[in-house]
């Protein structure tokens, strides 16, 4: 028994190695693929018939806190504050909570970013490329505890307007179809 | 064996000598000096940091209500008052009375518990948290600091209650108890000091 | 010790600076090759230490191999204590090392009291100067010549111009993590501190370019973050300042000018300024007048239209960890971006 | 009590009667549960000086990095980790360590007791100590190693500038390591306070023990601040508070203040107990006592205070105050004086000792000499603020760092290990060998940290990973890296000499060289039990009155130790030192998954302190077979007969 036990704790101990070296990772000159299939993302669950599931890449970044950092960075740089404040949102929809409007799927968020969408959000294509595009939207998918509470951002040396991501506690995501709750 | 010119020479008879002593004879006095030193040292430092961060800013508590005297004060009584039973089981443990020792224990004990709990309502009546700012993470930390030591030392004499009431135990034991109610003064000192920072230094504008 | 250097003491300079570092004295940002009084007060201060500090030494290490040899050669090894206690052995040690504290004691106290002289002239704040405002950020210098007039302020970014012979005082800020701003020739260093405001004053008497740079860690490219200092008299600093108060020239021919429309539709639109221009985003460096600057990235590449293309299309083959993204741009507009770049004088 | 069968590993001599208590149980389960000092203060050693070797081929990889302009050895990422790494292990798990080992091998030997005071807490606090140096290893081979430096600022290291749990984990080791040296701090009190033999009066305490005492009150006021500032970071870093947020109150250069309040005493912890290693070795081989010996020790004492009075000038290019800056000037100035007499009195004492043999570690103690010599005087350079701002933090401030400590500590130190080997081992290392060591340190620390001082001048900032050619860097750059090599190859040799001596070298007697403290009066390795009967001191160097007289009547029934008086050191009371046990290393792993477990949740703080309560109550819990000895051989307090003194006359 002792060495099946044994053999559980090995195989654990190697995926958290992996898991933490994922997170620590530091890639600069790395350049991901825009996802080929960008035409094939729905925007809406609602579909005729039997309903096929989205199914573009997944996020890159999901695992790596450097970049999700970066994402955080480049979404004060980039002036998403603007109109998504942070992340509770203003002008713009809130990203924190549960409601998708266009998808949750990082394809979806992805083709958000870069086609942009009606009622304001502007489209950003190749003014952002691929690799920061990416980190953004591992930092979106952030702010409502997607990813993995090691790997979320912590507070920032700003004014402290909401909990940290990485406390921020996971929502599941609800496809809404109303850009902002009236409630 | 030791070297040879050993054999002969004067010898130093030392049979018949206690085998346990009380107050700063005994070890344990001195290694609870020198946790008493560190924590203190932890606590200046503490309120130093306090200080520091108030002598930053203009408005202290920033843009916050200042926190409420009651619970805090009622902690404070109590501390003050556990001094009594603290005192008294010492006394117990010098005179080696097992019965007293017990019992003088217990009420320490509830002494601490009562703190406890009133510690709980104590962070609720702070009006910050410990993410708000500078202000309340400091206050926190002065407050958690003196809430583990409390915390520990409280299971520290439980432990010991436990060991008096059934455990085997032998003459130097009782040194445990007087060492344990000597860093309970230092719980004691550290909390008027730390209640002095946390709810007196904000009043004096 | 402060005054004008006159020329025997700066012969003696160069000789003590000889004596000490004769390898790195050459290179031109040196500590001990001052261009500013500041800096000369205290590679003076320096040359002083030094020297009572070597002749300390040579003596404390003779009067060791001294005792050392002598003991060498002494009697047998075995007759330990009588010798400790013989008493005019101990009176004779006691003299000497009391003589010895109390010289060591008077020579802390006088290189403590120049010291303080020094650090007094170097507090003094100078009147009229001109103000700059410099601001940290990862790994780039934001630089801002004061003015109470906002559209007479010029923004420019790693390169600072300053007349010779007028103080400069500089307001020290960071956007991010701590910085330290360190020119060797002109000034001591001084920190840059997010949440603190630091002055600094630079005052060059003789006219030259030195180089400087970060000194405090600050993140993964802190080694490629430097800053070039050109100190120029004030007629040629009038000029180089009203030029850059213009607006940036307009492309002269159609390369150029499909340089500007590849700038203004991809990713520079989203960080840099040119004035002039669509672009006014203020996160990284204003590249309004680039073309007059020597160095591109914070001193890490020469300022030519090759390194200008190379840089834009793969930053992190220079400085892995920058926070300019690479750019997937087409070879032609490519090129016709770095002319229309290194167009803007 | 259960008859242990005699073990012997390293104890050849057959113990008599007192020391059949004092055998640990056999084997791997005798090694983990030993409580004797010497063991674990051997380990202690051993595991310092493995981290010292990781360290130094971090250091090694730095230095072919920046061989050449523009190398391509390493990215700029590991760089910092390596740096950051290298240092933080140096520093907080070789240096002040490795310096307390000595204490913990060494004080109860020259003080003349049977063990160290809380024996088991020693036990705990090894486990903690390399358990805290285990993980921040294996997080570096993780790609997850500090990259913040050895010192962390914010908010460079601080939640938005460092993703990842990279500097977390920097802070957790702190705790560890801070936990285990502030244990051996309060042991080294008390051992040297109220366990000291019969007649050692405080001016009869041995140099070695005055500097652990001195170092150890330094250390329970130092540690403090740096376990404070790491808890904030932490906290900062994990539940959002704001001590150093700008924009909600907090401050960077707070971070900065408690770092140094720790940071420059810290530094003198590492440098004080090296000033008694010094002491002792130069008291033997001139052949006479130290000179001025008060002098000597009311140095100590005066460096220890001065050293908690002058952090500031870690931060004078932070725009401070102008006469704030000068006042801690004058102070680091200061701090050179307690120094510079007792280099005198050194010098003193060689000049009109005895006849000198110049073997290994006066060989080392002569090389601390020529080398902290040019620290200290750089020293004086940079504690004035004016110098400092052209000196601060560039290879100017990397070549003093490594000559003060390097100079002033790794030498003494390996000198040390020289002089005492014969007593913790029974062999002694090769002289052949120790002069190679020698002169390849030596020869390869100048080569590698003088031409720094140049740089440093000539404008090479602390902390790159590499520089352009233009900047005329390169060639000093290359002769140190080539000292760096030279100096790899001396810590080769000794640890050749090491080994092979472990084994092989010629056997030791008692007193080697002729020492006159009492741990010469022991065997080498000494019994268990150090003296079976414990020496009664007559004057300061026992081994140099013709015959020492001895203590009898202490009980065997239990592991007895001898407490004496603090002020005169009459014999007290006699204390049972506790048997081998389990616990402290069962408490240490509870304590090591509670430290790790907070590192990734907040809850950890809530449920890791639960097993590790567990773990110190079972230790606590006292064997109804060992109470029952103690309860039968009790002599209450008030029915003891007060303590004979042995005839007057003593000699001081």
């Amino acid at each position: 028994m002792s060495s099946r036990f044994l053999e559980l704790a090995v195989v654990a101990l190697i995926a958290l190695t992996l898991l933490g070296c994922e997170r620590e990772s530091r890639r600069f000159s790395d350049s991901p693929a825009t996802p080929r299939g960008v035409q094939t993302i729905r925007q809406s669950e609602l579909q005729p018939g039997s309903s096929i599931p989205t199914s573009g890449p997944p996020s890159p970044y999901d695992d790596n806190a450097y970049a999700v950092s970066q994402g955080k960075q480049l979404f004060e740089w980039f002036n998403c504050k603007g109109c998504h404040a942070d992340g509770g949102g203003s002008i713009g929809p809130a990203l924190m909570d549960e409601k998708w409007i266009y998808g949750s799927a990082p394809a979806n968020i992805y083709a958000t970013i870069v086609e942009g969408r009606p009622n304001g959000m502007p489209s950003f294509r190749d003014k952002i490329p691929p690799q920061q595009v990416w980190q953004l939207v591992a930092y979106v998918r952030s702010l409502s505890g997607q990813l993995r509470k090691d790997v979320e951002p912590s507070r920032a040396d700003h004014l402290f307007t909401r909990k940290s991501e990485s406390s921020s506690p996971k929502s599941a995501p609800v496809s809404s179809s109303a850009p902002r709750d009236t409630q | 064996m030791t070297p040879s010119r050993a054999s002969a020479g004067r010898v130093l008879d030392l049979s018949g000598l206690a085998t346990y002593a009380y107050g700063n004879r005994s070890l344990m006095w001195w290694g609870t000096l020198g946790l008493i030193l560190i924590e203190s040292t932890v606590f200046a430092l503490g309120v130093v940091t306090y200080l520091y961060l108030r002598e930053r800013t203009a408005e202290w508590p920033p843009h916050q209500q200042l926190p409420s005297l009651l619970y805090g004060t009622v902690n404070l009584i109590i501390m003050i008052l556990s001094g009594i039973p603290n005192q008294w089981t010492k006394r117990a443990a010098e005179q080696e009375d097992r019965r007293k020792v017990q019992v003088g224990l217990l009420i320490c004990l509830i002494f601490a518990a009562a703190f406890l709990v009133i510690r709980g309502f104590e962070f609720g009546a702070l009006h910050t948290a410990w993410n708000d700012s500078a202000y309340g993470s400091i206050v926190f930390a002065l407050l958690l600091l003196h809430t583990v030591h409390l915390a520990t030392d409280f299971y520290d004499s439980a432990v010991l209650t436990v060991l008096m009431i059934t455990g085997p135990i032998s003459g130097k034991r009782f040194v445990d108890v007087s060492e344990n109610a000597f860093y309970w003064w230092f719980v004691v000192a550290s909390w008027v000091v730390i209640y002095a920072t946390v709810y007196i230094v904000p009043r004096l504008t | 010790m402060m005054g004008r250097l006159s020329n025997a003491r700066f012969r003696w300079l160069a000789v003590g600076c000889a004596l000490l570092a004769p390898p790195g004295c050459s290179s031109n940002h040196a500590a001990m090759n001052p261009a500013g009084p500041r800096a000369r007060s205290i590679a003076e201060l320096m040359l002083g230490f030094v020297s009572v500090s070597t002749v300390v030494y040579l003596i404390v290490s003779a009067v060791l191999v001294w005792a050392i040899a002598r003991r060498r050669r002494a009697g047998t090894s075995d007759d330990w204590l009588q010798r400790g206690s013989s008493e005019q052995s101990n009176v004779r040690s006691r003299q000497v090392i009391s003589w010895a504290t109390a010289l060591t004691v008077l020579i802390l106290l006088t290189l403590a009291l120049c010291d303080y002289f020094v650090m007094h002239g170097l507090s003094s704040r100078p009147t009229d100067s001109l103000r700059i405002l410099v601001t940290g950020h990862q790994y780039w210098w934001e630089v801002e010549y004061d003015d109470p007039d906002p559209s007479r302020r010029v923004r420019t970014a790693n390169e600072l111009h300053i007349p010779v012979g007028k103080p400069v005082e500089l307001v020290l800020t960071s956007q991010d993590v701590i910085h330290s701003m360190w020119m060797p020739n002109l000034s001591g260093k001084k920190d840059l501190i997010p949440g603190h405001q630091n002055t600094e004053v630079l005052l060059a008497d003789r006219p030259g370019t030195f180089s400087g740079q970060c000194a405090e860690f600050c993140g993964l490219q802190h080694a490629k973050m430097r800053l070039m200092v050109y100190a120029e008299p004030p007629k040629q600093f009038a000029a180089w300042k009203q030029a850059q108060l213009q607006d940036a020239r307009n492309p002269s021919n159609d390369i150029q000018r499909h340089g500007l429309e590849v700038f203004e539709s991809s990713t520079c639109i989203l960080c840099h300024t040119i004035q002039g221009t669509q672009a006014a985003a203020t996160v990284a460096p204003d590249l309004t007048h680039l073309a007059s600057r020597t160095t591109i990235a914070a001193g890490a590449l020469p300022n030519t239209q090759s390194n200008l293309a190379s840089w834009i299309l793969a930053p992190h083959r220079f400085k892995p960890g920058v926070q300019m993204p690479a750019t997937q741009l087409q070879p032609d507009d490519l090129a016709a971006l770095a002319a229309y770049l290194a167009s803007l004088k | 009590m259960t008859e242990h069968r005699n073990s012997r590993e390293t104890q050849r001599p057959q113990p008599g009667e007192e020391g059949r208590q004092w055998l640990d149980p056999p084997g791997f389960y005798g090694w983990l549960t030993t409580v004797d000092h010497k063991r674990i203060g051997r380990r202690y050693i051993v595991t310092a000086f493995l981290f010292f070797a990781c360290a130094g081929l971090m250091a090694l990889t730095m230095r072919l990095q920046l061989a050449r302009p523009n190398g391509h050895l390493v990215g700029p990422d590991f760089y910092n980790q390596l740096f950051s790494t290298h240092g933080s292990i140096m520093m907080f798990l070789f240096a002040v360590p490795v310096m307390q080992a000595m204490g913990v091998y060494l004080v109860p030997l020259q003080v003349g007791a049977r063990n160290i005071a809380f024996s088991r807490l020693n036990a705990f606090s090894y486990w903690m100590f390399a358990f805290g140096g285990i993980m921040i290893l294996t997080v570096f081979a993780l790609n997850t190693g500090p990259e913040a430096g050895w010192f962390s600022y914010v908010p460079l290291a601080g939640p938005q500038y460092s993703a990842g749990k990279r500097q977390d984990f920097w802070a957790q080791m702190i705790t560890f390591t801070e936990a285990a040296s502030l244990i051996v701090a309060i042991e080294l009190i008390v051992t040297a306070f109220k366990l000291r033999a019969p007649g050692m009066t405080l001016n009869r305490v041995p140099l070695f023990v005055w500097a652990q005492v001195v170092t150890s009150f330094m250390v329970l006021f130092a540690m403090p601040s740096v376990m404070l500032a790491s808890s904030f970071l932490m906290s900062d870093r994990l539940v959002s508070t704001q001590f150093f947020n700008p924009a909600e109150g907090g401050d960077a250069l707070l971070w900065q203040h408690l770092f140094w309040f720790f940071g420059h005493p810290e530094v003198y912890i590492i440098f004080v107990p090296a000033l008694g290693i010094i002491s002792a070795i130069i008291g033997t081989f001139a052949r006479r006592p130290p000179f001025g010996y008060l002098a000597l020790v009311l140095s100590l004492v005066v460096t220890a205070f001065l050293a908690f009075g002058l952090w500031v000038h870690h931060m004078f290019a932070t725009g401070l105050p102008p006469l704030g800056m000068s006042f801690f000037t004058a102070a680091s100035i200061l701090i050179a004086i307690p120094t510079g007499v007792q280099i005198f009195c050194w010098i003193a004492t060689l000049a009109t000792g005895g006849r000198l043999e110049i073997r290994t570690p006066l060989l080392f103690v002569i090389g601390f000499f020529f080398i902290f010599i040019i620290g200290g005087l750089t020293g004086v350079m940079l504690a004035s603020a004016s110098l400092d701002s052209q000196l601060h933090d560039n290879y100017f401030v990397v070549a003093h760092l490594h000559y003060v400590l390097i100079g002033g500590a790794v030498f003494p130190l390996f000198g040390g290990v020289y002089y005492w080997f014969p007593k913790m081992t029974g062999r002694m290392l090769s002289e052949l060998a120790g002069k190679w060591n020698f002169w390849l340190f030596f020869i390869g620390f100048n080569m590698t940290f003088f031409p720094m001082h140049i740089l440093g001048l000539d404008g090479m900032t602390r902390r790159i990973y590499t520089y352009d050619a233009a900047s005329g860097w390169g060639n000093l750059n290359l002769l140190a890296t080539v000292g760096a090599i030279i100096i790899g190859l001396s810590v080769v040799v000794f640890f050749a000499n090491v080994l092979v001596s472990m084994r092989s070298g010629a056997r030791a007697a008692p007193d080697p060289w002729g020492g006159k403290t009492l741990e010469w009066a022991t065997q080498s390795p000494p019994e268990p039990c150090n003296f079976p009967r414990i020496p009664v001191v007559e004057s300061r160097y026992p081994l140099a009155e013709p015959e020492l007289a001895y203590v009898t009547g202490l009980p065997t029934q239990f592991r007895a130790m001898l407490v004496t008086r603090l002020h005169d050191a009459a014999p007290d009371h006699v204390t049972a030192d506790p048997y081998p046990t389990i616990w402290p290393l069962l408490s240490a792993l509870a304590t090591t998954v509670f430290f790790i477990g907070t590192v990734f949740t907040p809850w950890g703080l809530v449920w890791g302190p639960v097993p590790v309560a567990i773990a110190l109550t079972c230790w606590f819990w006292p064997k109804a077979k060992e109470v029952e000895i103690q309860r039968r051989v009790e002599i209450k307090p008030q029915a003891a007969r007060p303590a004979p003194v042995l005839r007057a006359g003593a000699t001081p």
